[in-house]
């Protein structure tokens, strides 16, 4: 077992790590924070080293972002004490926060979709350069400095989630932040996002800045961390040195057990096919009368127990297909077939009373109804079948009861089946869903990102759920910008880039860096280990003209 | 850098650039087609009336108050605020205006008419930001609050007064109206000549510069200033953002509170102004029940103009012109409306039958041989259906336009601090 | 339960029944109206005055129905009142209802005459004699050969003054236009209240070529009345002389005349029947004969037209003496 | 958990009667400051509904305004927002008095004729600003204030005695004719008067809402759509088709509004049939949270003020201290649901706070849940 460092914090927070190393940037002792029923950060401290990363880690409610949220003056702290620079502070607002060299940049995206990136940047610091031309100037300046490519007039609204997240890293460098937080930033990155953003990590870093940096997934963490933090249910339970520590260990450190992966290499592809998508198309026609194909000529056959695998960079056509498949939107032409019958035409509810399990991407517009009961969400997209009605009569007590059921089967942590969705953490909402679809017996799961944000532990139960009903003959359509459980789940792998399914892999020997290389549409056709990618790179300008 | 490059070839359909932007020559030229097609519709039928002078400046003078209110709810609304209080801040704008307007002269009476409204608005501030109190059920409180208060408290200020009464105010000074001296004349005699189109113009440009009241061209001056604010400072980019995702704001230590605050009082005293206007200028006296709903045609007009000052001030033209058109010519006017009516829709026909739409094509000849039928065999509208001109001008316009309207995302939600997810 | 509402007060004023109080139940609008309530309070104050009857008032609140109406002239019968008034039309259901169960209460109605019973005083008017006369006056009086009626809301009572004043006018010149408007449909009776829309359609009529107008608008007609005024031609107000009323002053010399419906004599006539112990019943119509209708004179310029004065004189005489029958529907 | 529950309704039974008692404090306030004499209005009112015809016209008022709540309310469980019940209980009581008056059938089938026509009127207007919504997109707040001013000149035309209305001799009224006895609707008779018997149906109707809601997959659909329009899609609920329903539905019951009235009492529709109760149905059902139990109780709440103040003027005070009244409730009890729910919070929190100082554990929640 090779050593890595890991020690319970002292009480006191003093520096464990180095004592020759720079002063710290941050400091947080002792710091405790209530909500209603929980308590969120219970005398956690923690020592920040200027000009380094330093990982914060923990699993799904553990205390990280309300921690963070404290740093930052969105919270205010019940005790304990901040200390920046050395200095005793308290911030009673983010402008304090900002006041002092302080940025964040927020788990969910705190953009306002309506505003231009320019005037989500100035928001808040117009001050500094004012909201005009010398903003954006300002602007493009950093932007360049950074290499972050941002177009300081485009809403934010039409933004892809990497841009968006380039944004608020402008935000932040903006006002001149020397520290700064960033709560899950990778979580919806592919993996040459999440290089370029490490790589202006390093810059960041090179210049003397401080970064904070919390993430669920751990290889990251070790890449580019130079401390790291791990907090379980609210409290700091050790530090781990980056240059010796393990994932696993790290998970063990988190939640006190095994890191799972993804793989699956038993087949149980059977050769009945169970979903049949041929030629499916979609245009869609801007506002200004540019018609473009969203989807073009969808081809693909899914068959019991297995699981195809859709790789792509998001916003190529992924939405749209899921949208297609569920009935959500009426494509222009093609056939679904589902378990031999032609769904095509079907509404939504047919299709899900037909066998088609729905993990969404983004479950709480799509999974949840967030104000709503546990049990109530239970029947979400399932209200015709059992236990949750009989003859269009909704059955209450068979629902709650079943909702106790999918709580303990899926380890859903909640006080109970009678607070609202909204108050579980994103991991637990997550396997509620799981447990919801699963309940069905579906013939056909399809899984968007199905462990987008959700830690460790609760990972391997959902793609445990999964396998399982893999076993017994799912088909399942698994889109994820996760390409380790993209390769390591999946028994086809396709690439789909500009709404066409280009490229095709085995998950058996492709790697994920020559998986994301085929995603920039670099490579088509039969994807080999052994191919250089970029030979296969030609003749994908035709249909890109009318860009 | 390499991400760049990803996200530059990503292929979704990129929604940016799509949305046709409104932009100024746009604007004029649908001004321009506009005019000219009521020219032609004037010529035809020979209601000279539609264009003239008197309809153009009595259409303004009843879209100012409605414009007011609505601009009212686009300050609210822009700032997360949903504002169905106006009616009741503009009838505590028509109370205050008449209460002190008689006593100390109309411009007294316009500041106090704000100050009302203003108060209306602190109410619905405080109900709604600082209790997080659902904003509609605030909203209808302020009105119902409105309406008692001024009801009640006339007993004791109007009745006493001399020749007023419990329902109604004594008669205040007017404010100050300007006519333009020899150009308003000019443009008279020009649109006398009923001319195609130049006569039209004439008549357009006449009722903007006759008989205008000072208070009038306040409140036409409101609608670019609120642009200008809203749009061009800080203090209005900190506004609107609240309305449009408030946790954004405060993570970035903008007091939302502080802006929701003054965005929902400003949005009271501009209803407060258009309660004022509806005293003093329109009418001279403070009546009970005299605002009759233009608070809630100013929150449609509103939402009607896609919660932009433009589009608003445009709303509220639209149902002025169609105010005046029946309150002045009646049934001839409303009348050759249907003869207008009958050729957009053959104008939206043809559009349909561009963008391969039969079916729609279909139901819009239909409509508009009906019109075209009712026209010819019949010389006047009931009135009846006069009244009702205003309303369903408004819901075809509102359903042939393709609908692209876009509220500020956090509008009408609650906020509370520290609680953003 | 267990108490009616005026059980408490309806014995003392019963014992007291002869300590005579007159009651009037007021339309919507209510008292301070400045129009037709109001007309109906003079009327009350009036009998107060003159023949020391107390007065008792009721005002309908909004959106009521007739079972509020008829709770109200209930209890101001019960509590002793006599005559109880019910000021318009509306009330016509609920003093038929009432009426059964008071016979020794004379109630009074004002303009309608649907609903009968020996206790019932249907108090009603020839407004469309009136209007006939304003018709007349406004056709001498025009110069441009057209005319202006501005009607409040479009109900069939208004209607009578239209189709008065059109009469007048075409009996006078056939060649004549009348122009007429409504300000409101019926049930939205804010078309009384909105001088506004008075004004714009005075403005609209007068760019029309009309130089008279004659607007039977309620309070809206004030809007009207200053329209016309400011652009130098003749109002005619309605109800009662509006040449005198105070909030008009400034437009006094513009009002050519008024036509005046005597709803406080009607009123006051009512109470005195029954203090006299011979209380109405059945119609009380007031035409031109009784002067119940008329049109007013009190402005100088008016009385000095002399052409026109003796045409509306022709003219009452005629309507007086029936050669004249004035329609009362358009 | 049981002494929880016990604290839950501790705290809902002391949101309304903190509501009450302020709003009426305020009201005192209101008038002892404009130097009226704060405590007798109120006494009068009081008084007032002590009485038995008062009490019988508040409960018919009741529960006219609990059936305009209910179309509200509709709406409001998907997030539609129909400000058109005014305009559409108005054309259909029109439209059914109209039909009731025109036919001749025995009784029970002559009132459910016109209970039908009513609610198909209702429908049919609401429906066209569905149809707007669902197909153009257009806001149905807008689209409903201009339906209820559109319905207000069909009514005046379709009334004119050259179309359906009659003009009863001798009168300055339009009416649509009267309804035969048969169509009358059997009134329950009470000293103090007749309670509609429409009143009942009303109030069960309120059963018949919940249910539905609560307990239908149609109502789950609608409440999904409500919570989350793109949740709702997702699990297969069709938006378009929702938005047409809920406002058919909504516009139905928005017809039933008229029928206590004229079913028990007018018999026909005529120029002072009331105006005015959608609105007050907004408040009532806004007031009652959209739950069937608390707009019962604001409709009484709202019914009392109306008909106990109507009495003010004729004791000298003036009757508009009850609209001020009304204002102030609705206030009050919205802030003070909001007050009593933050302490409510507040109150947990410590006891969170408590029970670690005590020292235990944070609890690992999944075992409470089996448990
Ligand atoms: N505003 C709030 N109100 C109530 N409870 C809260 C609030 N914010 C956080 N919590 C609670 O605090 C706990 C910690 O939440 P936090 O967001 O800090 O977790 P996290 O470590 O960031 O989780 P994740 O990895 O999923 O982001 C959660 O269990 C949650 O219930
Ligand atoms: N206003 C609030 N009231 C109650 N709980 C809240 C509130 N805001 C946040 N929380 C809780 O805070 C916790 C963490 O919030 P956070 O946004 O970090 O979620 P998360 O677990 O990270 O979800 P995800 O994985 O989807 O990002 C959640 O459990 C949520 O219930
Ligand atoms: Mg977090
Ligand atoms: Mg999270």
């Amino acid at each position: 077992m090779p050593t890595w460092h890991f020690q319970l914090l002292p009480r006191q927070g003093e520096c464990v790590i180095n004592a020759s190393s720079p002063p710290l940037a941050v400091e947080l002792n002792g710091i405790t924070k209530r909500f209603p029923g929980v308590v969120a950060n219970k005398d956690i401290a923690i020592s920040v080293r200027k000009g380094t990363v330093h990982a914060l880690i923990g699993e799904n409610g553990a205390g990280k972002s309300t921690l963070m949220k404290i740093l930052y003056g969105m919270q205010k702290p019940d005790e304990g004490t901040i200390a920046v620079d050395g200095e005793q502070v308290s911030f009673s607002s983010p402008a304090d926060a900002i006041a002092r060299g302080i940025g964040m940049v927020h788990q969910h995206f705190m953009l306002a979709d309506n505003l231009t990136v320019l005037e989500n940047v100035v928001l808040g610091g117009e001050k500094l350069y004012g909201i005009g031309s010398k903003a954006r100037k300002k602007i493009l300046e950093i932007s360049d400095a950074y290499g972050l490519g941002v177009r300081p007039d485009a809403l934010v609204e039409d933004l892809g989630v990497a841009d968006r997240q380039r944004v608020e890293i402008l935000k932040v460098l903006y006002r001149g932040a020397r520290t700064l937080i960033l709560d899950e930033p990778t979580a919806v990155l592919v993996p040459q996002e999440v290089d370029a953003l490490f790589d202006n990590l390093r810059e960041l870093k090179a210049e003397g800045l401080t970064v904070i940096f919390i993430s669920h997934k751990l290889g990251e963490v070790l890449k580019v961390a130079d401390d790291i933090t791990v907090i379980r249910r609210g409290t700091t339970v050790g530090t781990a040195d980056p240059k010796t520590a393990t994932t696993k260990q790290l998970a063990e450190l988190m939640v006190g057990s095994e890191l799972p992966t993804p793989e699956t290499r038993e087949s149980t592809v059977t050769d009945v096919a169970m979903l049949k998508v041929q030629d499916l198309r979609l245009a869609a026609t801007d506002p200004d009368g540019v018609v473009r194909e969203v989807l073009a000529g969808i081809d693909f056959t899914i068959h019991k127990g297995e699981v195809l695998g859709i790789a792509g960079v998001e916003g190529n056509g992924q939405t749209e297909l899921i949208e297609a498949l569920m009935g959500m939107s009426l494509p222009d032409g093609g056939v679904i077939t589902l378990d031999g019958k032609d769904i095509s035409t079907a509404p939504t509810r047919k299709r899900r009373e037909g066998g088609i399990g729905y993990i969404p991407e983004d479950r709480h517009r799509h999974a949840l109804l967030l104000e709503s009961p546990l049990w109530e969400n239970r029947i979400l997209g399932h209200v015709t079948e059992a236990p949750n009605s009989k003859r269009g009569i909704l059955d209450p007590k068979a629902a709650r009861k079943d909702t106790e059921r999918i709580v303990r089967e899926y380890d859903v942590r909640t006080p109970g089946i009678e607070v609202t969705a909204a108050s579980l953490s994103g991991g637990n909402q997550q396997k509620l869903i799981v447990g919801r679809e699963m309940s069905h017996s579906p013939k056909f799961l399809i899984a968007a990102h199905p462990t987008r944000g959700v830690d460790v532990g609760a990972q391997a139960q959902i793609w445990d759920a999964i396998r399982e009903a893999r076993r017994e003959g799912l088909a399942v359509l698994l889109i994820s910008a996760d390409l380790d459980e993209l390769i390591g789940l999946s028994d086809t792998l396709r690439v789909i880039y500009r709404g066409r399914l280009v490229a095709d892999a085995d998950p058996a020997t492709i790697t994920p860096e020559e998986l994301g290389t085929a995603m920039t549409g670099a490579a088509r056709g039969h994807l080999d280990a052994t191919d250089n990618p970029s030979a296969a790179a030609d003749g994908d300008t035709t249909e890109d003209e009318a860009r | 850098m390499s991400t760049s490059t990803v996200s530059a070839t990503s292929a979704a359909p990129k929604k940016d650039g799509g949305r046709r932007k409104v932009t100024l020559p746009w604007i004029l030229l649908m001004i321009a087609g506009g005019l000219a097609l009521i020219s032609l519709v004037r010529v035809i039928s020979g209601a000279d009336d539609l264009t003239s002078v008197g309809q153009v400046s009595g259409a303004l003078q009843l879209a100012v108050p409605i414009g007011l209110a609505g601009l009212g709810g686009l300050w609210a609304e822009r700032a997360g605020v949903v504002n169905i209080g106006l009616e009741g801040m503009m009838i505590l704008g028509t109370w205050f205006g008449a209460w002190a307007g008689y006593q100390w002269g109309p411009w007294t009476g316009v500041l106090m008419g704000i100050v009302g409204g203003a108060l209306g608005g602190l109410l619905h501030a405080i109900i709604t930001v600082t209790f997080n109190v659902n904003h509609i059920v605030s909203g209808v409180a302020v009105n119902i609050l409105a309406v008692g208060f001024t009801q009640y408290l006339s007993n004791f200020t109007f009745d006493k007064a001399p020749g007023g009464s419990s329902k109604q105010s004594p008669r205040i000074d007017p404010i100050t109206e300007i006519t333009i001296p020899g150009v308003s004349d000019w443009l008279a005699t020009l649109q006398g000549k009923h001319w195609f189109l130049i006569s039209d113009l004439a008549g357009v440009l006449g009722g903007l510069v006759t008989n205008l009241s000072l208070l009038t061209v306040v409140a036409v001056l409101l609608v670019p200033a609120t642009w200008w604010v809203l749009w061009r400072t800080s203090f209005g980019l900190r506004l609107r953002s609240c309305g449009e995702n408030p946790v954004a704001a405060e993570s970035l230590g903008v007091n939302v509170y502080k802006y929701k605050y003054i965005a929902v009082v400003v949005s009271g005293a501009m209803a407060g102004l258009g309660g004022a206007f509806l005293a003093i200028v329109s009418t001279g006296i403070y009546q009970e029940g005299q605002t009759g709903g233009r608070g809630y045609i100013g929150l449609a007009a509103m939402i009607f103009g896609n919660w932009m000052p433009g589009g608003m001030a445009l709303g509220s033209g639209l149902f002025g012109f169609t105010y005046s058109l029946r309150l002045r010519g009646g049934s001839e006017n409303v009348h050759a409306m249907l003869l207008l009516l009958a050729i957009l829709l053959v104008v939206v026909l043809v559009w349909q039958l561009y963008k391969k739409k039969y079916v729609q094509g279909a139901i819009a000849a239909a409509c508009a041989g009906g019109l075209f039928l009712w026209y010819t065999l019949t010389d006047s509208v009931p009135s009846q259906f006069v009244d009702a001109a205003p309303y369903v001008t408004t819901l075809l316009v509102l359903a042939l336009s393709a609908q692209r309207l876009r509220m500020p995302k956090a509008d009408g939600l609650p906020y509370r601090k520290g609680q953003g997810k | 339960g267990g108490k009616k509402s005026s059980d408490s007060t309806a014995s003392s004023s019963e014992s007291a029944g002869s300590s005579k109080s007159a009651a009037i139940a007021y339309d919507i609008g209510g008292r301070g109206d400045q129009s037709f309530n109001d007309a109906a309070f003079a009327g009350l104050e009036k009998a107060e005055k003159d023949l020391k009857v107390k007065g008792a008032e009721a005002e309908p609140t909004e959106g009521e129905s007739e079972a509020d109406k008829v709770q109200r002239l209930t209890e101001l019968a019960r509590k002793g009142n006599n005559p109880v008034i019910g000021v318009g039309f509306a009330y016509a259901p609920a003093i038929k209802k009432v009426a059964e169960k008071f016979p020794k209460t004379t109630f009074g109605l004002i303009d309608d005459t649907s609903v009968t019973a020996p206790n019932i005083a249907n108090l009603v008017f020839n407004e469309e004699q009136g209007s006939y006369l304003a018709g007349v006056a406004a056709a001498k009086a025009s110069k441009t050969g057209t005319v202006g009626f501005i009607g409040g809301v479009e109900v069939p009572l208004i209607k009578k003054f239209e189709a008065g004043f059109t009469q007048g006018v075409k009996d006078t010149n056939p060649n004549a236009k009348v122009l007429s408007a409504y300000l409101t449909q019926p049930p939205d009776f804010s078309g009384f209240a909105k001088p506004d829309l008075g004004k714009a359609t005075a403005k609209g009529q007068l760019d029309s070529g009309a130089d008279v107008i004659y607007s039977a608008a309620g309070l809206a007609g004030s809007g009207a009345i200053e329209a016309t005024a400011n652009a130098g031609k003749w109002a005619i107000g309605v109800d009662s002389d509006q040449y005198n009323q105070a909030g008009l002053s400034k437009y006094k010399d513009k009002i050519l005349t008024s036509v005046t419906k005597d709803v406080p004599d009607a009123v006051y006539n009512l109470i005195k029947s029954v203090e006299d112990g011979k209380p109405q019943t059945g119609e009380i119509r007031y035409g031109l004969d009784k002067n119940g209708v008329g049109l007013a004179d009190s402005n100088p310029a008016y009385k000095s037209m002399a052409e026109i004065t003796a045409a509306v004189e022709k003219a009452k005489a005629d309507i007086i003496a029936k050669k004249i029958t004035v329609k009362t529907a358009p | 958990m049981k002494k929880f529950d016990k604290d839950r309704l501790l705290l809902a039974a002391a949101g309304p009667t903190l509501a009450l008692i302020s709003a009426f404090v305020l009201t005192m306030i209101v008038l002892a400051a404009s130097g009226v004499d704060p405590i007798d209005p109120l006494r009068i009112m009081i008084d007032q509904a002590g009485y038995e015809d008062v009490q019988v016209l508040i409960v018919n008022q009741a529960g006219i305004y609990f059936l305009a709540a209910l179309a509200v309310a509709i709406g409001f469980r998907m997030n539609l927002f129909n400000i058109g019940v005014d305009g559409q209980y108005r054309l259909a009581a029109m439209i059914s008095a109209v039909v009731g008056a025109k036919v001749a059938l025995t009784g029970p089938l002559h009132i459910l004729l016109i209970v039908l026509v009513a609610m198909a009127t209702g429908a049919f207007w609401a429906g066209i600003a569905g149809i707007l919504k669902a197909r153009r997109g257009v806001s149905e707040v807008v689209s409903t204030i201009m339906l209820n001013a559109i319905a207000t000149s069909v009514i005046a035309w379709l009334l004119l005695p050259k179309n359906l209305g009659v003009q009863p001799a001798g009168s300055n009224d339009l009416t649509t004719g009267d309804i035969p006895e048969s169509g009358w609707f059997p009134a329950l008779s009470l000293p103090g008067g007749d309670i509609y018997g429409f009143t009942f149906v009303a109030f069960a109707l309120g059963v018949v809402y919940w249910f539905v809601l609560n307990r239908t997959r149609f109502g789950f659909d609608l409440r999904a759509s409500g919570a989350s329009e793109s949740a709702a899609q997702a699990s297969g609920v069709e938006p378009k088709k929702m938005i047409m329903t809920a406002m058919l539905i909504s516009g139905a019951v928005a017809g039933l509004t008229g029928m206590p009235l004229l079913l028990g009492e007018s018999h026909t529709y005529n120029l002072s049939f009331p105006l005015g109760i959608g609105f007050t149905g907004i408040t009532v059902a806004l007031l009652g949270r959209n739950n069937p139990v608390g707009i019962f109780f604001s409709a009484f709440l709202l019914a009392f003020i109306d008909k106990s103040s109507a009495g003010l003027d004729q004791n000298g005070y003036a009757k508009e201290i009850g609209t001020i009244m009304q204002g102030l409730i609705v206030i009050a009890v919205v802030v003070s649901y909001e007050l009593v729910r933050r302490y409510g919070i507040r109150r947990q929190q410590q006891k969170v706070g408590e029970e670690l100082a005590a020292g235990h554990a944070l609890k690992t929640d999944n075992k409470e849940v089996a448990a």
